[in-house]
């Protein structure tokens, strides 16, 4: 048992940071550009070197390299401060379903395309009506000739508004059974019929869009896997979605913070990191991130040895959502009254509690509510059996739906 | 035993709801929510004042209603529900209070009339920094007749007429309040952005601001216990009715969305954690009964039943607050959705008269008073 | 809003209490008397002069009084030193039952002796494999001319052991979906044919039995209801059951207790009631108990303005059970290393934290797991949805069973 | 990065688990609970001495192993999943820890060479009363060559054949170690009847015992900390293992157990509740393969892991154990089931070396003092 690669990793460790040191963009070179400029330029700078989505076979525009050198690869880019990356989706959910059902025409037109960073790809899966029940989708696609025709609203959708394609699940057939009609298509965003209108959420940023169709067309022959087979053909951008979430949890408060923050204010004229309250509930913060940290490590040593990890990931998500939520609560008590105030110039640590209480509630639902993640955990971990499903096996239109959907 | 509002406050408190029902619905807290500025909801304080909330336990000779603090608390309970965007729990629970309770006649007579119309609004400032306060930690001073300093954040200090300012003393419990007129020139303020931009929050600097002296030298940190715990009840009250309205709204939304073909109120997920939220507010309902009853008695216990309804509800509201927000998935965390809007209150609440930490330790502390005596 | 009775219940009250100390049995006639024997001399006393079972008519042996009286009475009993009582489950349970469903001639025959404490009566619901499932029982009874023919057995039964009677529900027809084809009796304990085992539980008690039937022969005059209206009886006797556990949680610790022990143990050579987790712990223990106190008061009050309350009760057991485990565990935890010694020399505190942690699991169980307790006040008090229930309109013999059962 | 045991680790994981399967079954445990007279299994003792996992880290020269902590930790694991009813952790993690670490040669010779075969079984002994025992709260004397005292509790103290005695010092940390022969006249030892019966207990009153100093005068207080870090790794395997197990039993019985038609494994109360349990139980582990790697490297960390691995095993063993009786409803509660002797064992090693309380206060000391330097 040792934190070190092995001897062939850290060869390959090596030849990465060299690669890097002498290619990452400088503050000089990316002065005055646009940050889509800047993530554009350098994806395409890796992608011309090499080292653009290093799993992928190399006829896509990868490198054919194996999961470790991945991590490893990410591990190295994560030391030095390079452009946001705004290819997460198409590179990591968008093109791995692409290069299982797409045509070999279709996977050499599109994919290099994404690895290089020249266009960007989101993914518009979720409905108002269908967000855990995914299936339950009502966004229509209906045949005319050589295209389809589809109107409804997608919701929840990163990257819409900078987005050149996406990957699109649509029902074709109301009449079967819910998992049965649906279908799966890519599209080109800027196409005439969709709309898209940022969300704004109650931390105030806008994370998410929602996108409108109207008469959009889209040809058949972007159809991925048969009419009827969308959903399955969904099922493989799900598990690329899974793999790339992690461990998760983000939401800027973490021990770290939470400690200093102790050191900072008082409780009864101490530190309140004397205070033995505090005291307990930092020791029992720190063993869950220090737990989820060295099971991201028991994980990466199934990679490093080519096994695959399973989905004992959830539980990144599942503890460290509300324990973000409640960090933050905790750190705005310490603050007392001053936690209160929302406001760039007075909130001590630059509104990071704030910020961080009104962000987590997203966190514990997006990509999978805390509740969807115990049902994942105890179905396919424990081996527990699935929910009673009352909706199985009857056609779409007969089942009942939220009164908010018309 | 008779441990239930009368018939009369069950009837003020039918009032209270219908008249926020339809004066407060929670299209006008967005209102304020949305535009930066706009403190309060004036067109509501207005009626508030014509209805004589303002001055309940004001005793009459001062113009007041002279009620107990259980028709305050049903009223309370409401405008927690409602949550109405008001200066109602600085100007009435505190200020007045701290006025009624150590106030000369002449200075009750000055500003008590005033705050029973609602035609002036109180408020009281305390904090000076992040981090809990202690009469050890002020910096703000006074000579007796003028003070200085700066208090941040004082909640709707930019509304106010006038503030119950403490400032350290070297003498007595090591602090003193003073009445300080918040619209003369020597007072500067500022509107600071909140959490819950349904409750304002203000930075106020004092530079040699004249102010009267409330109560005794030394004095003031006692005082501030009072009020306190006078206010942790109705605090409580307010906490309980936005709990209880996260519920229904829970509750409402579990039983129209539907997951897998039945509603999500179906599951046991949901169904327990609702059963939960229940739970708690049962709990803090019943400790916010008791402490209602040890307010309107002034009985003995009442630093215990304050302390016991303060922590249940705070644990109570954050709890049902962001249940509240998860039972509606998606939607609960748009801005677009209500939910929002109890998830913040209920931390403004929480942290405006001392958080859930300092009401604990001050339970306990009591407690061992109590049975060491 | 206050504490008092009302003037009507004042002097109620004081009835009571100058009956109470005329007539409470004295340490001396108690002395050197069996606990069977000491219970039935007391109750007797109380049924001669009209102070058994208040709330029942006069012409079945109690008071015709109010529920707010029979609160009066209790609590005045409560406040003195009075033997056992073992008629809790005849009188709360299986007497209404027999009142609501008995011939007017068994009435007269059975409930009289009940209420004096004449005869002891148990309830026999519960089978090994079926508890939260009550109705899944399998304890059959077959008609055997004007007989029933009873095998099987029954578990959880409280008192089993030294009752005369018990009340019973069977399985009557296995071919009817489950709650169809259930009966209820009511027969002689002492007859051939039933075995008694007492159960030995994990704290050393054994508060419980298993009672066996092997061709126990019940005549069918003893059956209550029709047959096949079993459940519907049994809701009888359970709705009474609900009502008699009332706000529950025991288990020895609370917040007193564990404040004492606070003061006299050490952390840090301070008492621990100066450490600020314990304050903080303690603090929070106390709010629930005292939530859970007013919470009674409240419903008293309902009681007392003659109003019923509703299932809002079950919170008591929901929050007082775990509390009580968390607290006895809390309490080893303060003791240390002697937090491991159970024994009657040695034991600090007679070893009331480790008794308390070894019967608080059962607490959580018995009258109604917390999980059960949940989905009540989910659904009597909420109103949300049952859970969607397989077993519906299936026969009762084409359910699937737990291994365990033959 | 490897962070992982070895293959021969691995294989002597699965010898260990195959071994215990066989020799130590539930059964074997109750045998020990339902028998006062038995302290503990002294066919498995044997066995597990034959096997040498006794003299698992115990240098070669001194007759044992001198393999790492790493193996040792795999050998706890599949212990506390057994539940095995010996006193392996007093002698092993504790006795044999403290000579190894401070003994001299000549203590080392003595001891070591026994200890590693099994022959002899070593114990600590430190508590004298209720609560948390400190160098101020120890009454226990020494004058260099007796001591006289009372011990209580002492794990395995009645079948230990000597003791690793602290008693108070006026100089250092305020206490000594000394190395006491249980077996000599001046030790008197009682059995004690204990919380888990599976574990023994013992009440040993010295009257002017003969002794030897381990390590030096005024040092012990350190020496108790350093083997208690030890000891909280291997502890927290044991009690991983034995909340793994608690899983697996409840997940079977859930998957088994039918009501209203269904297993009560398809309930989402249960199923979360079991998803909760491998959470805890996976934060656990994970935290104790880091302590494994800090004990075997001697890590600097070594006091931030020991007390991580110690603070989660103990909160996933206790939810484990208690949710496993509540998933096996009535007859969980029943002597007749197993589920109680996790329940019990948990609590044993959750006081036997200093609570949930003191490890928390540890680790934050610990953390505070490493962002200092």
């Amino acid at each position: 048992m040792d934190f070190n690669d092995t001897p062939k990793e850290a060869e390959f460790r090596i030849e990465v940071r060299t690669w890097l040191e002498a290619n990452a963009p400088t503050e000089s070179e990316l002065r005055d550009m646009e940050p889509m400029a800047s993530s554009k330029l350098w994806q395409k700078r890796k992608y011309d070197a090499g080292w653009a989505c290093l799993r992928w076979p190399k006829e896509y525009g990868g490198r054919g390299a194996s999961a470790i050198e991945q991590v490893i690869y990410s591990q190295e880019e994560a030391k030095i401060q390079t452009p946001d990356n705004v290819f997460m989706i198409g590179q990591g959910m968008c093109a791995p379903t692409m290069m299982a059902w797409a045509t070999e025409e279709q996977k050499r037109e599109y994919v290099p395309a994404i690895a290089s960073g020249e266009k960007v790809w989101c993914q518009l899966f979720s409905e108002p009506a269908a967000g855990s029940d995914l299936a339950a989708l009502t966004t229509k696609a209906e045949r005319d000739g050589d295209d389809w025709i589809i109107n409804g609203q997608k919701i929840w959708t990163s990257g819409a508004h900078y987005s050149d394609y996406g990957v699109i699940v649509l029902r074709t057939d109301p009449t079967v059974p819910k998992h049965k009609g649906l279908s799966y298509f890519f599209f080109d965003m800027k196409s005439e019929g969709v709309e898209t209108r940022p969300i704004k959420q109650i931390s105030g940023a806008s994370n998410f869009n929602e996108v409108y169709f109207t008469n959009l067309r889209v040809p058949d022959t972007q159809r991925l896997g048969k009419v009827g087979q969308g959903w399955e053909v969904a099922l493989t951008t799900l598990m690329n979605e899974r793999a790339s979430i992690g461990s998760g949890g983000g939401g800027g408060v973490n021990f770290n913070r939470l400690f200093k923050l102790a050191q900072d204010v008082n409780i009864n004229d101490k530190p309140a990191i004397k205070n033995d309250v505090v005291r307990e509930k930092l020791a029992n913060w720190y063993v869950q991130e220090s737990g989820l940290k060295f099971t991201g490590h028991r994980t990466l040593t199934a990679l490093s040895r080519g096994e695959l990890p399973g989905p004992e990931n959830s539980i990144g998500k599942l503890v460290g959502a509300p324990k973000s939520q409640d960090m933050a609560s905790f750190g705005l008590d310490l603050l007392e009254q001053s936690g209160a105030i929302w406001d760039d110039e007075y909130s001590d640590f630059r509104g990071l509690y704030q910020t961080s209480y009104m962000s987590s509630p997203a966190i514990r639902v997006a990509g999978g509510t805390d509740e969807i993640m115990a049902n994942i955990i105890a179905e396919r971990v424990l081996g527990l059996p699935q929910e009673v499903r009352v909706d199985k096996g009857i056609p779409f239109n007969e089942i009942p739906t939220s009164s908010s959907v018309k | 035993m008779n441990f239930e509002f009368s018939d009369e406050q069950k009837l003020l408190k039918d009032q209270a709801s219908g008249f926020l029902k339809e004066n407060c619905p929670l299209v006008s807290v967005r209102d304020i929510v949305d535009d930066d500025a706009l403190s309060y909801d004036k067109t509501l304080w207005a009626k508030i004042g014509e209805m004589g909330w303002t001055s309940t336990t004001i005793p009459e000779e001062y113009g007041g209603l002279g009620c107990s603090y259980l028709e305050l608390s049903v009223i309370a309970e409401e405008l927690g529900r409602s949550l109405a965007p008001t200066p109602f729990s600085s100007s009435v629970y505190l200020a007045t209070e701290a006025i009624n309770v150590a106030g000369s006649d002449q200075q009750k007579n000055t500003w008590l009339p005033k705050l029973a119309t609602g035609e002036i609004i109180g408020c009281v400032a305390v904090a000076e920094a992040k981090g809990q306060i202690t009469p050890a930690s002020l910096a703000t001073e006074s000579n007796g007749s003028t003070l200085s300093g700066t208090k941040i954040p004082v909640a709707d200090g930019d509304v106010a007429d006038f503030s119950i300012v403490f400032v350290r003393a070297n003498i007595g419990d090591g602090a003193s309040a003073y009445i300080v007129d918040l619209t003369q020139s020597n007072v500067e303020r500022e509107s600071i952005r909140t959490l819950d931009p349904s409750r304002s929050q203000a930075k106020i600097t004092f530079t040699d601001a004249n102010c009267e002296l409330l109560g005794k030298e030394g004095e003031g940190w006692s005082l501030l216990q009072k009020i306190n715990n006078t206010a942790a009840v109705l605090f409580a009250w307010e906490q309980v009715g936005g709990s209880e309205h996260c519920l229904e709204m829970a509750k409402a939304y579990a039983l129209d969305r539907i997951a897998f073909g039945r509603p999500i109120a179906s599951y046991q997920a949901i169904k327990h954690k609702l059963a939960n939220v229940y739970v708690k507010n049962t709990i803090a309902k019943s400790n916010c009964y008791y402490g209602a009853w040890a307010l309107s008695t002034n009985d003995k216990e009442l630093p215990v039943a304050a302390a016991s309804a303060r922590i249940s509800a705070i644990q109570a509201y954050y709890f049902a607050s962001k249940e509240n927000i998860q039972v509606h998935g998606g939607m609960g965390f748009t801005w677009e959705f209500d939910c929002q809007f109890f998830y913040r209150r209920s931390k403004q609440l929480a942290v405006n008269i001392g958080s859930e930490l300092v009401w604990q330790d001050k339970l306990i502390s009591a407690i061992e008073l109590d049975r060491a005596s």
